[in-house]
């Protein structure tokens, strides 16, 4: 039994991504899921990213592949409010998100599996599920800004805690132990749950199968597949575009903080050249 | 046996005093965990709160609620004007924090003596509370054996709320990665804000509770700080229970300590606080230290038979 | 780099902050006495540990001062206040103020002994007599410090021989590691033992609790009833004695009874000890009980007031007034630190609520020592007089 | 070693050199002509602020140039004090006898405790010079007869030479204090910024590589700990010159404290700032203080607040904090762009090297 057949059996959440899309409409139906112009950042006054333009219609997935040191990891961050972008401007679903912290961007429909994981360390793997789920479910707006990332909350499939589980029966077996205490691969699970719970419109995962062993990494890669297929929009940053191969039907190749995009053909091959092809333009133009 | 029973009351003793170290300490370590705000500013907390005791108590059990309610109610409404006023700081490194706070102290302590005067003031307790009782042939005081249980149901409840509860896991997580927190959609601003002023509550309850024990005048603020800095610091920054196991050896420093080596009694709290530190920092400070001695010994040893 | 940037430019910010505090100053000119005024500087601790017995010397002396309408001998008395801090520097900056800036004539208060020795010296360099109200420590040279309080060891050597007569068995003795309570509970115990007394604590020496920080005596308070102890002498002031107190009442030790120098029972010390303070007896060279004119006018002016009985450190400042106001009285011709020190030598018995007094060979009262017991005296408790001990100072 | 960091250092200090050394030259000059333009007590606290300074500058040798911040360097002043008085009572009144004995038992004393101090970091580092502070100030009470007690020791006035006359007069006593404490400052700057002065910033800055690079960072810190106590000894050595008292209760944690804040105020990294730093805080304490006597600590707390909120970015630090206000109540500032709030108050548990403001680059994590 492959993966796919195994999670298709286990998840019933598939849905055509036609669908998926429809069921996601909400205020601005014509909106790309995401929409970026432009856009720079950097840290501590040095740039990164130079003019990023990058459209995600809803339901697709992107892969962000470069190597490292491209901007691949300031390009999601800044997605996420996680860095401040010092031009363009970035929209989720419509609504504009440039430069609003990341707990606003998270309430309008972003979730995030940060590079390196980011479990934490002091919390049991059911308080990462109960916290994650809480906060997906249960927000209060106090401020203005929060009420406004409120009504643009953009309506992704809903994840319970049962449903992750179901999904990933590992984090089950290891509930009550500690972040800290988990394989990486159970990290990176773990990480992936938490996104989920959120109920995210638009899942951001940047190199999720980093430092795994590779039957581990295979099984992530599975989880993701099935995950895309179900018509979840995500934007995958990797160094490899092998790694995303089945996954994403687009791809954007990153060199020095500058992009050229490939469209995805549908096929493995015919997707593995036009990256190439994407990533000879983009040295050209570097 | 006669040792035991000369020493039972002075044990005892530091536990009711590490049990009220403990209640300020937690609030300290609670901010200092999930904001890394490091208020100096909490034992003004503590003696508002030990001053309230002393305005609003008369005696009566209804009092005390009302007391205990008031010094909560102003300890949380502290917490969040410290919030507020450490926010736009928050991002310049502990020592700006450290003055800021240090200033919210003097000036926070100016005002306490102003409104409340500089004299010692009475706590009145409850009658039933008032006297001693007799364990094994020695007085206690009752009040201070009451103190013990309410703060070890406190200590259990705060263990519940940090540990168990989503909105402890809240704060945890915020102390770990309060960017991972953001992204969930939680503003770490405001798990932040909370913290500060549930600290404050707790500061603030416990000099209510803990008046007739450390009662307020103008160097309370001083004492209870520096003993609450002690006491998160050692039990490992952030760490609840590590504060607890650290409050209970300073209360028991400080009684059965001073009994069994008086002469050394000055020295005792800050020399075990060191001696603490550099044990735990794991350094290996000490090891080495022993390292060297045996090298030395043994370098002795090989002159002393080369001599002879 | 913002960093660097950012520290030089803190750091010139504060430099020329600093600059302009310095001008500003500088544009304050001296201001020294003009003929027929007599500046005087109070200088007592308002913030800090010891607020509380600063505002009660502080009150006794502004009374003498308003009784006699800001006059002494005809000259007009104008008194600057200091603030004597916690630390001996900074009251030796406050009290260097008062000399330099403000040129006072002579200073007056002075809480801790610790305090007097650091500002002495200045003062003697000036020549400007401190007429103290507070602690005495040693000094080596006297010439201008005169004290209308007491000296450390005087209130243990007082009682000494009553505790000695009037307990059957040995005596516990207890009090705070500083010089200032080392020199009370040393004038006890060299009495009592002279007088043939038996110390109970073990070893045969007092016990001395670290000071300051030492706020729970339970530990101790134990050990002194195990010792078998037949009573308990001590000396603590301020919150130190309030904890004492009422620790003691709930301690093992809570039926022996207790004997302490008057400053454990003290102004406002002993109403925040209330009930538990019950009692204890004490000896000092006051209580506001004693029935005497002087005494009688002082506490009914003092209560109206500020609605509350007069305490010791109240009178002694009370009585710092009246010294000054007889030497200014006496002197004949130009008012100088110089001249009120040499009258102060001058004066004779000095008419006081505590009893009338004069200055011994070491500058401080030769005055009567009272026996006093903690009861209620209508609504409140008070520190009522026995009878009087003896009369001590050289 | 953080080459970018000291790059900048070297441009820095080309770029304002001369700008800087005018400005510092006429400081210089005014701190010598004093003595004519203010009167007798505000220059009494000139000299009290110069001492404090120089404990200052110890302070912030650790703090802003080894990343130790410290709260016990009121231990070596101590010393420094304790030393100067005995020696004064021993008949050696020659402040330039004093002064090296001062500064070597300074040093010596922390070399001795520096073993322990210097391999803890941050808080730990903070509660581990505290509790040498407090263990000396509770010796100095114990040690009657070196000390003196919790009374305090008293001394004759000070000479400058053998034989020479008393330091007796404000004037003079200043400018002693000025020089000495402007000669040790001097040579403290000047090795700062030698090459000994720029390990000492890689060790700050990125400790880690310093030791992978094969620098022996302990003995680095020992040397610099024992420098700092040294520091800290002269600057006991002149108190007892213009105070002529020490009791345990001046060199006690709030003498810590706030030679700690006033290298906080003054800015961490910079010797001119620790004089500045302490003189602020003196002046408040002592002169603006005495305008309601017994609020001095109400002066102070407020001091403290104006230079957090005020002194690090000047008018524009108001404008960022009005920007950031506006933020956090949801406004946008049209053509402004707000700053993430999620780094805020990332709590590790230890102190920054800088302690100050944290560099931009920090927020890239």
């Amino acid at each position: 039994m492959t993966d796919e057949e195994h999670m298709a059996e286990v998840v019933p959440l598939a849905r055509p991504r036609a669908e998926r899309a429809a069921a996601a409409d909400g205020g601005a139906p014509s909106a790309p899921m995401l929409d970026i112009r432009s856009l720079t950042a950097g840290y501590g006054g040095g740039a990164v990213l130079h003019g990023i333009d990058l459209t995600l219609p809803r339901g697709g997935v992107l892969a962000v592949v470069g190597p490292n040191g491209a901007g691949k990891t300031t390009l999601l961050h800044a997605v996420a409010g996680l860095v401040t972008p010092s031009g363009g401007s970035i929209r989720i679903a419509g609504t504009d998100v440039t430069g609003k912290p990341p707990h606003i961007v998270a309430r309008v429909g972003t979730a995030i599996v940060p590079q390196g994981r980011r479990v934490f360390a002091s919390l049991t793997v059911e308080q990462h599920l109960r916290l994650a789920e809480r906060a997906g479910t249960k927000r209060r707006a106090w401020t203005p800004a929060a009420r406004a990332a409120a009504r643009a909350r953009v309506a992704g499939p809903v994840w319970t805690r049962a449903d992750v589980v179901r999904l990933l029966p590992r984090l089950g077996e290891r509930h009550s132990h500690r972040g800290g205490e988990l394989s990486g691969g159970e990290q990176q699970m773990l990480a992936l749950a938490r996104a989920l719970l959120l109920s995210p419109a638009l899942l951001l995962l940047d190199e999720p199968t980093e430092g795994l062993a590779p039957a581990i990494a295979h099984e992530i890669h599975g989880l993701l597949r099935t995950l895309a297929a179900q018509g979840l929009t995500v934007l995958i940053a990797t160094p490899q575009a092998a790694l995303v191969d089945g996954i994403a039907d687009d791809a954007v190749y990153l060199t020095s903080g500058r992009a050229a995009t490939a469209t995805g053909p549908g096929t493995d091959a015919g997707f593995a050249s036009a990256l190439t092809g994407a990533r000879d333009r983009a040295d050209r133009h570097a | 046996m006669d040792w035991l029973d000369a020493h039972l009351i002075p044990a005892l003793d530091g536990v009711a005093y590490g049990m009220l170290l403990f209640v300020v300490a937690a609030g300290l370590t609670l901010a200092f965990g999930s904001g890394g705000v490091l208020n100096l500013a909490h034992g003004t907390v503590y003696a508002m709160g030990a001053y309230i005791a002393a305005d609003i108590g008369d005696g009566s059990w209804g009092m005390l609620v009302l007391a205990l309610a008031v010094g909560a109610a102003a300890g949380a409404t502290s917490g969040g004007v410290l919030a507020v006023a450490v926010a736009p700081v928050a991002r310049r490194g502990h020592l700006d924090q450290a003055l800021l706070t240090f200033g919210i102290a003097l000036v926070g302590g100016d005002m306490l003596v102003s409104y409340f005067g500089a004299d010692q003031r009475q706590v009145a307790v409850p009658k039933a509370l008032e006297d001693s009782v007799t364990i094994a042939g020695h007085q206690y005081p009752t009040y201070r054996l009451a103190f013990i249980g309410v703060a070890a149901l406190l200590a259990g409840l705060g263990y519940w709320l940090l540990v168990r509860s989503t909105a402890g896991a809240a704060v945890r997580a915020t102390t770990d990665d309060p960017e991972m927190v953001a992204a969930l959609g939680l503003s770490p601003r405001v798990v932040h804000t909370a913290t500060l002023v549930v600290a404050g509550a707790l500061a603030g309850g416990a000099g209510v509770l803990g008046a007739p024990i450390i009662t307020p005048s103008p160097e309370t603020a001083d004492t209870v700080m520096l003993w609450s800095l002690i006491i998160v610091v050692v039990g490992r920054l952030g760490s609840v229970l590590g504060a607890l196991f650290a409050a209970i050896a300073v209360g028991e420093v400080q009684t059965l300590g001073v009994v069994l080596a008086p002469d050394l009694a000055p020295y005792l709290l800050f020399g075990a606080m060191g001696i603490a530190l550099l044990v735990r920092s794991g350094s290996g400070i000490l090891p080495e230290f022993a390292a060297r001695a045996r090298v030395l010994a043994t370098r002795a040893r090989a002159l002393k038979g080369g001599g002879a | 780099m913002s960093l660097i940037r950012r520290t030089r430019r803190r750091a010139a910010a504060s430099i020329v902050l600093a600059a302009a505090l310095v001008a500003t100053a500088a544009c304050s000119k001296d201001s020294g006495s003009n003929n027929d005024t007599v500046k005087l500087g109070l200088l007592v601790p308002l913030s800090g540990v010891y607020k509380s017995i600063g505002e009660d010397m502080k009150r006794g002396f502004e009374l003498y001062v308003e009784q006699h309408n800001n006059k002494f001998g005809g000259h007009k008395i104008e008194v600057v206040v200091a603030d004597e801090g916690e630390a001996p520097g900074v009251s030796l900056s406050a009290a260097t103020k008062l000399v330099k800036q403000d040129k006072v004539a002579a200073v007056v208060g002075v809480s801790s002994g610790a305090a007097v020795a650091a500002i002495t010296p200045m003062l003697a360099d000036n020549r400007v007599p401190l007429i103290g109200s507070g602690g005495r420590p040693n000094l080596q040279n006297i010439d201008r410090v005169w004290n209308t309080s007491w000296m450390s060891d005087e209130t243990g050597a007082a009682i000494a021989k009553y505790v000695k007569d009037t307990v059957n068995g040995p005596v516990g003795i207890i009090g705070p590691d500083y010089q200032g309570g080392q020199d009370q509970i040393r004038g006890f115990t060299d009495t009592f033992v002279k007088a043939g007394g038996q110390v109970a604590n073990s070893g045969g020496k007092p016990t001395f609790t670290p000071w300051p920080g030492t706020t729970n005596f339970l530990p101790y308070l134990s050990q002194i009833a195990q010792s078998g102890a037949k009573a308990v002498y001590t000396f603590y002031a301020g919150s130190a004695a309030v904890d004492f107190v009422k620790q003691y009442k709930q301690s093992d030790a809570k039926d022996i009874p207790l004997y302490a120098a008057g400053f454990l029972t003290e102004g406002a010390t002993l109403a925040a000890e209330g009930d538990a303070a019950r009692d204890i007896y004490s000896v000092l060279n006051y209580a506001p009980g004693l029935d005497n004119p002087a005494n009688r006018n002082f506490v009914s002016a003092y209560n109206a007031k500020h609605k509350t009985q007069p305490n010791l450190y109240a009178m002694c400042s009370f009585d710092a007034g009246s010294v000054l106001d007889r030497a200014i009285t006496a002197i004949d011709g130009k008012v100088t630190s110089e001249a009120i020190n040499n009258a102060i030598r001058g004066l004779g018995q000095i008419d006081s609520p505590r009893g009338a007094w004069q200055f011994g060979a070491n500058h401080s009262p030769v005055q009567k020592w009272y026996l006093r017991q903690v009861r209620p005296d209508g609504q409140v408790l008070s520190n009522v007089v026995v009878q009087e001990l003896a009369t001590l100072g050289s | 070693m953080n080459t970018r960091l000291s790059a900048v250092i070297a441009m820095s200090s080309r770029y304002g050199t001369v700008a800087r050394r005018a400005a510092l030259a006429v400081v210089v000059v005014w701190l010598l002509v004093l003595p004519q333009l203010v009167d007798t007590y505000t220059l009494v606290l000139a000299t009290q602020a110069l001492v404090f300074g120089l404990l200052a500058v110890g302070v912030g040798v650790l703090t802003g140039h080894a990343g130790l911040a410290t709260m016990g360097q009121v231990a070596p002043y101590a010393v420094g004090a304790y030393t100067t008085a005995w020696l004064t009572r021993h008949d050696i009144t020659a402040g330039l006898l004093q002064l090296p004995a001062a500064a070597l038992a300074g040093a010596l004393f922390a070399a001795v405790t520096g073993i322990v101090v210097i391999r803890a970091r941050g808080v730990v580092a903070l509660m581990l010079t505290l509790a040498v502070g407090e263990l000396t100030a509770t010796a100095a009470v114990q040690w009657k007869e070196f000390t003196g007690g919790s009374d305090g020791v008293s001394t004759p006035p000070a000479r400058i030479f053998p034989g020479g006359a008393e330091l007796f007069d404000d004037q003079d006593i200043y400018l002693y204090v000025l020089v000495v404490a402007l000669v040790v400052a001097g040579i403290t700057a000047l090795v700062l910024r030698s090459p000994a002065g720029l390990l000492l910033a890689g060790v700050r800055d990125n400790e880690d590589r310093m030791r992978a690079a094969g620098h022996p960072v302990d003995r680095y810190l020992l040397l610099t700990y024992t420098g700092a106590g040294a520091i800290s000894g002269i600057s006991g050595a002149l108190l007892m010159t213009y105070a002529r008292y020490v009791s345990p209760q001046d060199v006690g944690f709030d003498i810590s404290a706030l030679a700690l804040l006033a290298v906080v105020i003054g800015g961490v990294r910079s010797t001119a700032g620790a004089f500045a730093g302490a003189g602020l805080i003196v002046f408040t304490r002592d002169k603006l203080g005495n305008w309601w006597p017994g609020h001095a600590p109400l002066f102070l707390g407020i001091l403290f607040l104006i230079a957090v909120y005020l002194l690090p970015n000047g008018a524009a630090g108001v404008a960022q904090q009005l920007r950031s206000l506006a933020d956090r109540m949801g406004l946008r500032v049209p053509g402004l762009v707000p700053r993430t709030p999620a780094a805020a108050g990332a709590g590790d548990g230890t102190v920054p090297a800088s302690g100050a403001p944290v560099p931009e680059e920090a927020d890239a994590r």
